[in-house]
């Protein structure tokens, strides 16, 4: 079977199908259900390799849903960003499955849904379309969160949902803002009337709207108070998905809002105030907390709002460095909370655990050694890239935040030091060990190696995301192959 | 100390939120929107889709994946509270039975509501209303019944049956637009007589899936919600 | 006519204003999750209210045709794009509404409280946290000392 | 229509206030159906009926349902009941 453009509607299409007939395989066995799921992901993740010759041969993939040409009905847009990201998510939950649990298939049509959800937000070249997409994946992270069945689990989940569904209102009081404004929801056609509907207070009003709306998910700075209550509360995986990939996946959404329709200094000076802000609160609560698992919520924190400073710079270098720097989260950070799992409780009590198993504690400081930024490994080209586009940005305001992550770099290196000296410090006598099994540890070590090998072939690597960074930033370029008749 | 600040930064916030509305007052274009989109919608929407209810066109035809996800969205959050307030089968006998009226009422209610609901869910097309508000009805006609009789147990299995079916089928008639070589979700089976009950091709199929997906679903959350929980510790004050 | 047309329009936006803030407030003051949950549904209402106003015309009909079914022969017709929208929100809002719902039984039950700080208080407790650090920013100022010493001290 | 939309719309903000102000849950819950009934009505008159009839069904009916349900389940369900404020373990 050949695929055509039309396809790009089954990473959504294929995991709906499934989600929504898994509870009847469910009843005959949960096994069984637990495969399907699982083929399933796996399928979205060939489909959209499968698709990605065609997107890079025409810069993107377009469908219009329906058969209804762009303005008109809603249009999938498939560019290399969006399929990599659909690939990334895929392999994330498959990389952290569900294992065998109690009510196992909910948990797996969760799982399905959250693919589902997902995809569509970086697919969808429509703003509504988006937001459903977004509340999909958001309502599909309440259940998650919850299903660790303690209270902590509930009431952070119950927390998360209402600040959630605050911003979701945000987020459609902005839409409807564009949409009086404009008479149209497609976002190729949004970017062509941007410059004279979208612009002054009202522009930056729906903009600010729809940034505390879909920064909830994307761990912004007003509004991410959910996140270290969801990381500790919910099971590790779940934490490691929700800070690995779907962060990013509302980060994209907010990029493509950004590139296509507020190409405004006022908007892009908020962004920055948010993603500066963001680095330093989330560094500085890092370095407070006193377990793991708080420490890296407050710097997943930190590390999306790098993404957003990024984000901010306008031109392609800003998008390529905030690209660089969601990669590299994306792969460093589910390995962490992989090792905060059984490294649970004040960091105080794991004193010697990194004599007790080794590989892990030598994974840590692998970890560690790329996210704050030191030479040869990835983390430190996406700061380098994020530094050199700021700077030559110029401004006050990017050489404040330049200033910002250099010292939040400081304080991210000092706490993160001083769990390794502790994990390498003398066990008191008498306390039983801690040990990863393989099993736990083999999620980390992969995305280790997949770190490894990145920080190898550095160059290929840094080429591919220059191009899809100078693809994604073309507006332009958007617009043509949406509405390829121009108006 | 710390309440004063967060009342302070909710009023400012408040405030600021109610400046920033209040400043676009005068740069909205009201009773005159600028209809871009939803022009063209309107002087098309009877021959592309056959459905005279243009609402229910954009919806299933010119929108129709955002309908999709708002099935989804629907599942999702039925498959939550699920997963949250326990297993299905878990409706254990509670309370007495409710009063005589409640009962009578119940009985008359329910073939009244069903007739409703499945009368605005196929004439979805034609007039006003369709899938979702006639799903709602059909989960009301479902619910009445088990206010009046409490210890009824709730079969969700025949709900998990009809709820898998009907959202599939929803897929399937997208996916059946990518094996004819098209995009998803191209209506199919022509527009038919504008008016006719079985007319506008495959739109009444696509609100037949909804409103017996979202009937199904809005039914079970109620179910579950109503059945959650240890009444004796719960209801102690009722 | 037009003006008319405005007025009703600024009248309308000015009621899903209201409601928006009303709902806001609903959502931040109160410290009951239950109250909380009742600011969100007006929240959304008012939300849903601007959207349809947003596409109202004084001049059209309701977007249903009527025999003999022709778009010429109605005459000009409301925006039915934010109605569809406004649909699909409202079913939205009823799902996370009911999932919200859920989670409070189960909150309830597992604290018997209901109060957002005193849930939170509990939360921490259960997840190993100090109460004093909720949220960032909103520590006390004496915690970073305190925190640091305790490391030096429970090492040996 | 002005006065129509003006008179429902009062009516709308007043049970939206009632939300608000009333101490009672039990009566909170009544006034939001209040809300969403008046917004159902504004909603037809602005020539929305697909949108009224939601609201009617989902809105004023399903969510008054749920939340009158929950407040059994969590132990709100009297007149005068309301434990705001402190009320620590």
């Amino acid at each position: 079977m050949t695929l055509t453009a039309h396809h790009v509607v089954l990473p959504v299409a294929l995991p709906l199908l499934v989600a929504f007939l898994l509870p009847l395989v469910g009843r005959l066995s949960d096994g069984l259900a637990r495969l399907l799921a699982q083929l399933t992901t796996l399928a979205v993740a060939v489909i959209a390799l499968l698709l990605w010759p065609a997107a890079s041969d025409g810069g993107a993939l377009v469908s219009a849903m329906g058969g209804f040409a762009a303005p008109i009905g809603i249009v999938f847009y498939a560019d290399k960003l969006a399929l990599m990201f659909v690939v990334a998510l895929a392999v994330g939950l498959l990389l952290f499955r569900p294992r065998r649990e109690h009510d196992s298939t909910k948990v797996q049509t969760l799982w399905l849904l959250l693919l589902a959800g997902g995809s569509g937000l970086v697919l969808s070249g429509d703003l509504f379309n988006i937001f459903v997409f977004y509340e999909i994946t958001a309502v599909a992270t309440y259940g998650l969160g919850a299903s660790a069945h303690t209270g902590a689990g509930y009431g952070a989940s119950l927390r998360y949902l209402l600040l959630s569904a605050l911003g979701s209102a945000f987020a459609l009081l902005g839409i409807a803002l564009v949409y009086a404004a404009a008479g149209t929801l497609n976002l190729a056609d949004l970017s062509q009337l941007a410059g004279e509907r979208l612009t002054g207070p009202m522009g930056l009003t729906a903009f600010v709207l729809m940034v505390l709306g879909f920064g909830v998910k994307a761990e912004l700075f007003p509004v991410n108070t959910w996140v270290p209550e969801v990381y500790t509360a919910a099971p590790t995986r779940v934490t490691a998905v929700l800070a690995g990939v779907v962060s990013k996946l509302a980060m994209v959404v907010i990029l493509r809002l950004l590139v296509l329709l507020f190409q405004d200094p006022a908007a892009l000076g908020f962004l920055l105030l948010l993603g500066a802000i963001g680095v330093a609160a989330g560094e500085l609560a890092a370095f407070r907390s006193r377990d793991l698992h708080r420490t890296f919520a407050y710097s997943s924190i930190a590390q999306l709002g790098l993404m957003a400073v990024a984000f901010s710079i306008p031109g392609h270098a800003g998008v390529l460095a905030g690209i660089a720097v969601a990669l590299h989260h994306l792969v460093v950070k589910p390995a962490f909370f992989v090792l905060a799992d059984r490294w649970r409780g004040e960091i105080a009590g794991l004193t010697g655990a990194g004599r007790t198993s080794p590989l892990a504690a030598g994974l840590f400081v692998l970890l560690s050694l790329s996210i704050i930024g030191i030479p040869p490994l990835p983390g430190f080209w996406a700061k380098l890239m994020l530094f050199k586009a700021a700077i030559d940005a110029g401004g006050a305001g990017n050489l404040t935040a330049v200033a910002i992550i250099l010292a939040a770099t400081v304080i991210e290196a000092a706490y993160l030091f001083r769990v390794v000296g502790i994990l390498y410090g003398t066990a008191p006598a008498g306390r039983p060990p801690l040990r990863f099994t393989l099993g736990e540890l083999a999620p980390g070590l992969l995305l280790g190696a997949v770190l490894i090998a990145a920080t190898v072939s550095v160059a290929p690597l840094g080429d591919g995301l220059t191009a899809m960074a100078a693809d994604s930033a073309d507006a332009a370029a958007y617009a043509s192959r949406v509405l390829p008749g121009g108006n | 100390m710390k309440g004063n600040a967060r009342a302070f930064a909710s009023a400012l916030f408040l405030i600021g939120l109610g400046l920033m509305l209040v400043t676009l007052f005068e740069a909205l274009p009201f009773g005159g929107a600028p209809m871009q989109v939803g022009q063209a919608i309107a002087g098309r929407a009877l021959e592309d889709t056959g459905a005279t209810n243009i609402v229910s066109a954009v919806l299933l035809a010119y929108r129709g994946l955002d309908t999709l996800g708002e099935v989804a969205i629907l599942f999702v959050a039925a498959t939550a509270a699920g997963l949250v307030l326990g297993g299905a089968g878990r409706a254990e006998a509670q309370g007495t039975p409710a009063g005589f009226i409640l009962r009578a009422a119940a009985a008359l209610l329910f073939p009244f509501l069903l007739v409703l609901g499945a009368y605005i869910v196929i004439h979805g097309h034609l007039t006003p209303g369709g899938g979702f508000q006639g799903g709602a009805i059909l989960a009301a006609a479902f619910f009445v019944p088990l206010l009046a009789h409490p210890a009824s147990p709730v079969n969700h299995g025949v709900a998990t049956v009809v709820e898998a079916f009907a959202g599939a089928v929803f897929v399937v008639i997208g996916l059946a637009g990518l094996v004819g070589g098209g995009a998803f979700l191209v209506p199919l089976l022509g527009a038919g007589t504008p008016g006719d009950l079985f007319s506008a091709g495959s739109l009444p199929l696509l609100y037949l899936a909804i409103g017996l997906k979202v009937g199904s679903e809005l039914a079970g959350l109620m179910a579950r919600i109503a059945a959650a929980g240890d009444p004796a510790r719960q209801g102690g004050k009722a | 006519m037009t003006m008319d047309a405005e007025m009703l329009g600024k009248a309308l936006y000015a009621g899903a204003v209201c409601l928006v803030l009303l709902g806001l407030y609903g959502m931040v003051v109160p410290r009951n999750l239950m109250r909380i949950v009742l600011g969100l549904v007006l929240l959304e209402s008012g939300v849903n209210l601007f959207l349809v106003a947003a596409g109202f015309r004084a001049d059209a009909a309701a977007p249903i045709l009527t025999a003999p079914f022709t778009a010429q022969a109605a005459g000009p017709l409301v925006d039915p794009v934010p109605q569809a929208l406004v649909l699909t929100a409202i079913v939205i809002g009823v799902g996370v509404l009911a999932l919200g719902l859920a989670l409070v039984v189960r909150v309830k039950e597992a604290y018997g409280t209901l109060d957002t700080h005193a849930v939170a208080n509990r939360m921490a407790r259960e997840t190993g946290a100090d109460p004093a650090v909720t949220a960032a920013g909103a520590r006390t100022p004496g915690a970073l000392p305190v925190a640091a010493g305790r490391t030096a001290e429970d090492a040996p | 229509m002005i006065w129509l939309v003006l008179v429902t719309m009062a009516v709308m903000l007043a049970a939206a206030l009632a939300v608000i102000g009333l101490r009672s849950y039990l009566a909170a819950v009544a006034a939001i159906s209040v809300v969403s009934l008046a917004l159902s009505v504004l909603f037809a008159i602005l020539r929305a009926p697909d949108v009224a009839l939601a609201e009617a069904a989902v809105g004023a009916g399903l969510s008054g349902v749920l939340l009158a349900l929950t407040l059994r389940r969590v132990g709100l369900w009297t007149p005068a009941a309301d434990d705001d404020g402190e009320d620590r373990p």
